[in-house]
């Protein structure tokens, strides 16, 4: 069982590199974005089948945190774009 | 509105039943051991102030059994979006009319409205995409064919049902 | 398989990074180096270092995301170009860094077996600190010195941020608190993510003591829950002189360092802990350091105070 | 435990206590209110001069290595601090410096009489607990990942140092100090990263008894001796140091130039002396003094042509930290065939004092002039002597022991070493040696000159300067001078735990 | 017993892995942002919840087994989030 | 090749290319990413050790974990220290906030504008 849960971690993997490779190739912040979120959710596949492909559950909490935080990154960049904008504007207000 | 009696009333169920899922939420991240409950109880107490703070108890009658059958509806919505989608893209025609399409939202203002928001955009082909001038519901799907404003239309019916809030808005 | 999936995460690794030095657009830049820090996680649980991992994760993809990000997207404007090295000294620099790369990987591959390690002696000395976690017992017992001095490294570079504050925002908030529509999505993710999150924090900073997590991992998440309710303009930031912010960031080292000096009196030394009370005492401290890793780590990421508050 | 070789000795806890009392410092200026910073500032300073003292009493009654094992654990688990000759020499010269300069910054860093706490007095005296508390951890750490964290330390709490003012420039001179000294704690860690793949520990001292020579030891040496070299600015990684150290205020460049340089260079002292004795080949420690002659001709020629008095003072920093590492071909012993030769040892400890002493003097009077004048255009001087005689005293003094006219520290330093290079039968150096001294003559006589010259136009001065003030720039002038009162021969203080 | 398990294990991950693959090439094929957003969050969602389903058997206790759906139930409503956050910076 | 020597390699090629990237860079905060990639590098290097060090029943040795977290907040602090510098510099609005010689005494001047 260890051997296809590690072979489905490389396939799951593999898509993530062209997925990325797609993403990253057009350099456009809008669509790199995208990219944390793909890392986002096959990380967490991947974290998941490893956990139990090594029988190690504490990789369980690895994959919780990635999926709890991976979303933060692009919350970041949205919120650290429209944030910083608006307080800048604010700023020049006054 | 309600009595402040009763208001008190409300913020203690609502702490307590949030405290006692937070509780859940713990149990499953930890595993049942007695020598770490003082500490889950801990975590629950933290977390439902933290949750009481930015997210105040809403005045209106939830329906558990509504809410569940909701949050089934929305499990079985994200698989059909998911084959939705994945047939769209193995398809060697493409068949995609991306656009926009304008609905009414009737849900108030708030969390509950971007509550509903999260849920349409796990329905096949939808992706709200914010609101207009107006305030209508800005959707982006793929398929501009698809009778978007009465699917969500019907969804928005049974997520104010569930929230016990329909007489507000019928 | 195991060892393709590592030539693979490898490869990805390398030719992430590679892209992040090439690409020329410094927000896609910072984007390629929140992924790579997301596949440096997995790395980590590879190389059996679930702690590290955890670490990672929580670090490399939220803390650091939200720093770099804003600072790439504010500077997007400004002219922050400096002065492009001529050919030549480019060509040496990587002869320079090629031949720094070469030596590295010659020792890599020339380590003989069997490797040293304390590992043994670690898990020999395990029961005296009373942990499960031999890794906890690093941080918190064996070199509880360099944890506590790190501590104060963290309180430094925030003292250090906070220096670059014009003297007229002196006393004010981080920039950070924005006002957004109240149906904004992101103020409804502000709203009902944190409580999951403060459990999670504790979940990391309690089970730190037998399994892997700990107060760095718990003190991270919980900043990144307080950076993300600024950020949505749920919470405001608060002012840099705000009294219990200040306690609070000093709480922790502060315990840490009275726990140390009680040491002296009731067990062998400077933080050295009697048998039987280990665990308490360093599940306390751990509990006040996440709390003030938090404090720390959220205004760090927040940048100095710009303005003062709106009353 | 399995190593028995370190045990603690009585007066071991004076070491924590050094290191930790700052770090109190540090905790309780952040909490009190800004307003009461100065008042922990006076409790905090003489209490640390006093654990400096007992901890150099220790030392000297003892006459061996004082040892503290933290928490109990032996390394190579736990972590161990020790003091020997040179770092109880080491902490001695940064109380005395670190304690002058807190009386000199009262009269720059003070919390206004009104209103609300102020950033600068705020932040100077955080900053300056903590580069006490880090050069405390460095010359007392045994450790090398335990030094690299007293490294981190030292480096931020330097870098804010610099930009303490706020114009664009020292924020710039401060990017890029951060940046040069971060590739060098990154390399520093890369190489005992390697060690410790290498031989399972990180403590020096069970590292001198394990090292091997073979290539993978001589690259970590050779990553962590770079990465330090740009921590200390040694010719060519010296581009950072003149804008940071003059950009500073004037009891900032004061500890940066007398102190935080050294610290990274205590290391690759400790490294090459201490972890890996009778490992540093004679080409490679060749190759060290040839960089440091560099520096010593390099930044003379620089401070001759520099317009600002400040500016000149931080070449004259990279011109003088040159002699330092003429300690690497002439106290290792290549000749004499031993590990070990006391004369240049001796040599180059002095040259790190008395250079502390001076650079910190100097770097004081040049900031009272700046604060008379306004400015410190070397060319716009003329007569300032006369209006701040005692300042120009301790320029004076301190250039003197720069250039190293006995009886000064200075000279005691050049002198030892230029008879080391005899001895050793290095001649080269001696060459470089006096040629530095003539250059250092050049520069301070030039603005000696001037501050004596009749004022071009009649002189404004756009402040009362301190009369106290004076005199601390001028007291450690005279221990720049007073150091040349001990004798010329190898010291057996500086030899005490080795 | 166990070997019929497995073979759910397999076959749930098979088509987990399947619906990776299809939101990489809905990725490819589609022709802009918000459409490929639908294609990166709706499939992979899927594919993530089919690997935990898949994995479920494989773990110690329902408690563990709880884990894993909370796992990815949080990947779930916070890639539905991010994708509004992103089409809405998007448009 | 084990998992050890194999991400070995991976964390020298990192090293180089950080290292590269930190020169060579002309932008500030691309010598900052550059220079993360560089601490990752030597982290992982450290990883790599611990996984060598596997013993006593453990997936590896402790001690060189607990050094790379403790060394990923301080290259976290570092980051924040340097981007914090970058912006002061480069900021639009950096420059009217410079300080003049006459408020570098502390006072507020412009009473909290609130």
């Amino acid at each position: 069982m260890p051997e296809f849960l590690f072979g489905a971690a490389l396939f799951i993997l593999g898509t993530i590199a062209v997925g990325l490779v797609r993403i990253l190739y057009s350099r456009q912040a809008a669509d790199c974005m995208m990219a944390a979120q793909l890392i986002g959710t096959g990380g967490v596949a991947i974290l998941l089948l490893l956990a139990v492909a090594t029988d190690t559950p504490p990789i369980v909490d690895v994959a919780l945190m990635l999926a709890l935080l991976a979303a933060f990154a692009s919350v970041a960049f949205v919120g650290g774009l429209q944030g910083k904008a608006s307080a800048q504007a604010e700023d020049h207000r006054k | 509105m309600l009595s402040a009696a009763a208001d008190q009333d409300l913020r203690t169920t609502t702490a307590l039943t949030r405290a006692i899922g937070f509780l859940a939420f713990w149990l499953i991240l930890s595993g049942f051991k007695l020598g770490d409950l003082p500490a889950g109880i801990l975590a629950a107490a933290c977390a439902s102030w933290a949750s009481l703070r930015f997210l105040p108890p809403g005045q209106s009658k939830r329906h558990p059994m509504l809410i569940a059958q909701l949050m089934l509806r929305f499990l079985q919505q994200s698989v059909v979006a998911g084959f939705d989608v994945a047939l769209r893209a193995l398809d060697p025609r493409l068949p995609l009319a991306p656009g926009i399409a304008i609905c009414r939202c009737t849900s108030p203002m708030g969390p509950l409205r971007s509550g509903f928001c999260t849920m349409a955009s796990l329905q096949p082909g939808l992706l709200p995409a914010g609101f207009d001038a107006d305030g209508n519901l800005v959707v982006h799907c793929l398929d501009v064919g698809q009778p978007v404003a009465r699917l969500l239309a019907d969804e928005e019916k049974r997520y104010l049902r569930a929230l016990g809030l329909e007489q507000h808005h019928a | 398989m195991a060892a393709a999936f590592d030539i693979g995460l490898i490869v990805l690794l390398v030719g992430i990074g590679a892209w992040m030095i090439v690409v020329r657009d410094v927000v896609v830049a910072t984007i390629i180096f929140v992924v790579f820090g997301l596949l440096m996680a997995i790395a980590w649980v590879r190389l059996s270092a679930v702690d590290v991992a955890l670490t990672e994760a929580a670090i490399g993809s939220g803390i650091t995301g939200t720093l770099l990000l804003g600072a790439a997207a504010r500077l997007k404007g400004a002219d922050a170009g400096g002065t492009r090295l001529s050919f030549p000294i480019t060509v040496v620099a990587a002869v320079l860094c090629a031949m720094i790369s070469a030596s590295l990987a010659a020792v890599a591959l020339l380590l003989t077996y069997p490797a040293p390690t304390l590992a043994p002696m670690a898990m020999q000395n395990l029961d005296q600190t009373g942990l499960g976690n031999p890794v906890a017992a690093v941080l918190f017992a064996y070199r509880a010195l360099d944890t506590l001095l790190e501590k104060v490294v963290l309180l430094l570079a925030l003292v250090g941020v906070w220096s670059l504050a014009p003297d007229r925002a002196w006393r004010g908030v981080p920039s950070l608190d924005t006002t957004v529509p109240p149906s904004d999505i992101l103020a409804f993710f502000a709203q009902i993510l944190p409580p999951f999150g403060i459990v999670f924090a504790i979940y990391m900073t309690w089970t730190g003591a037998s399994n892997p997590g700990g107060a760095f991992q718990g003190g991270t998440v919980l900043a990144v829950m307080w950076l993300l309710v600024m950020m949505a303009g749920v919470m405001r930031a608060p002012s840099i002189s705000n009294v219990w912010l200040r306690w609070l960031l000093v709480a922790g080292p502060a315990l840490f360092l009275i726990v140390g000096f009680t040491g002296v009196f009731i067990a062998d030394g400077f933080l050295a802990y009697p048998p039987a009370y280990a665990k308490a005492l360093i599940v306390a401290v751990e509990a006040a350091l996440a709390v003030s890793i938090a404090a720390t780590l959220g205004l760090l990421a927040a940048g100095p105070p710009e303005r003062m508050q709106q009353k | 435990m399995s190593v028995a070789a370190v045990t603690a000795t009585t007066e071991g806890y004076l070491l924590v206590l050094a290191i930790m009392w700052p770090v109190a410092g540090i905790l309780v200026a952040l909490v009190v209110n800004g307003r009461n910073i100065e008042r922990v500032a006076y409790i905090v300073l003489p209490i640390g001069f006093a654990i400096a003292t007992a901890v150099v009493m220790a030392v000297a009654q003892g006459g061996q290595s004082q040892i503290y094992v933290v928490g109990g654990w032996a390394p190579p688990l736990g972590v161990a601090l020790r003091a020997d000759g040179i770092s109880a020499a080491m902490m001695m010269t940064t109380a005395m410096v670190i304690c002058a300069t807190g009386l000199f910054a009262r009269g720059e860093f003070v919390q206004p009489a009104e209103g609300p706490e102020a950033r600068a007095p705020y932040v100077f005296w955080i900053l300056l607990f903590s580069i006490w508390s880090a050069l405390n951890a460095l010359v007392l750490g045994s450790d090398l990942f335990n030094l690299y964290v007293a490294l981190e330390l030292l480096t931020f709490a330097a870098v804010p140092l610099v930009c303490l003012k706020g114009q664009k420039e020292t924020i710039e001179a401060a990017l890029r100090y951060m940046l040069f000294a971060l590739i060098g704690s990154v390399l520093y860690l890369l190489g005992a990263v390697m060690i410790y793949g290498l031989y399972g520990t990180l403590d020096i001292g069970l590292l001198s008894g394990r090292v091997r020579a073979e290539p993978a030891t001589w690259i970590a040496a050779a990553l962590m001796t770079v990465g330090l070299l740009a921590k200390t600015a040694l010719f060519p990684l010296h581009l950072w140091l003149p804008p940071a150290h003059a950009g500073a205020p004037a009891p900032g460049s004061a500890i940066l130039s007398a102190l935080v340089v050294k610290g990274s260079f205590f290391l690759i002292v400790r490294i090459w002396f201490d972890a890996m004795p009778g490992h540093l080949s004679f080409a490679a420690a060749q190759l060290l003094a040839a960089l440091g002659a560099g520096a010593i001709l390099v930044g003379s020629v620089l401070a001759l042509r520099q317009q600002r008095l400040k500016l000149m003072i931080a070449y004259s920093t990279i011109a003088q930290l040159g002699y330092l590492f003429f300690i690497f071909p002439l106290a290792t012993g290549f000749a004499a065939g031993i590990v070990w030769s006391g004369l240049a040892w001796t040599g180059s400890w002095m040259q790190l004092f008395s250079h502390a002493f001076a650079k910190a003097a100097m770097f004081m009077a040049a900031g009272l002039i700046a604060e008379a004048l306004g400015h410190d255009r070397i060319a716009d001087l003329g007569g300032i002597g006369r209006k701040l005689p005692i300042t120009m005293f301790a320029f004076a003094l301190s250039g003197l022991s720069l250039i190293g006219v006995p009886p000064s520290g200075g000279f005691v330093a050049k002198w030892l070493l230029l008879i080391a290079t005899i001895n050793e039968g290095q001649w080269w150096w001696a060459a470089v040696i006096v040629v530095g001294g003539l250059l250092a003559g050049g520069y301070i006589f030039m603005v000696l000159g001037r501050l004596l010259a009749d004022p071009l136009s009649p002189l404004v001065i756009r402040g009362a300067v301190s009369r106290s003030r004076e005199l601390v720039a001028l007291s450690l002038a005279v221990c720049a001078v007073l150091l040349g009162l001990v004798p010329l021969q190898p010291s057996d203080f500086l030899r005490i735990g080795r | 017993m166990s070997s019929t398990m497995d073979a759910f294990t397999v076959l749930a991950i098979s088509c987990g892995a399947f619906f990776f693959v299809a939101g990489t090439i809905g990725l490819l094929r589609f022709p802009d942002v918000p459409t490929r957003l639908h294609a990166l969050t709706k499939a992979d969602n899927l594919g993530l919840g089919l690997v935990a389903l898949g994995l479920l058997p494989q773990v110690a206790g329902p408690l563990a087994a709880l884990k894993l759906i909370i796992v990815w139930l949080f990947a779930l409503i916070s890639g539905a989030i991010v994708t509004q956050l992103i089409v809405r910076a998007v448009r | 090749m084990t998992t050890a020597t194999l991400f070995g390699l991976c964390s020298s090629a990192l090293v180089g290319l950080g290292l590269f990237g930190v020169i060579v860079d002309p932008h500030p905060l691309r010598k900052i990413l550059a220079f993360n990639l560089l601490g990752s590098g030597v982290f992982l290097l450290f990883g790599v050790v611990a996984r060598r060090g596997a013993a006593a029943g453990l997936g590896g040795d402790p001690v060189p974990q607990a050094l790379v977290i403790t060394g990923i907040v301080v290259a976290f602090a570092a980051t924040a220290l340097a981007v914090a510098l970058v912006l002061r510099l480069f900021e639009p609005e950096a420059g009217n906030a410079v300080e003049s010689e006459a408020t570098s005494a502390g006072l507020e001047v412009d009473g909290g504008r609130s």
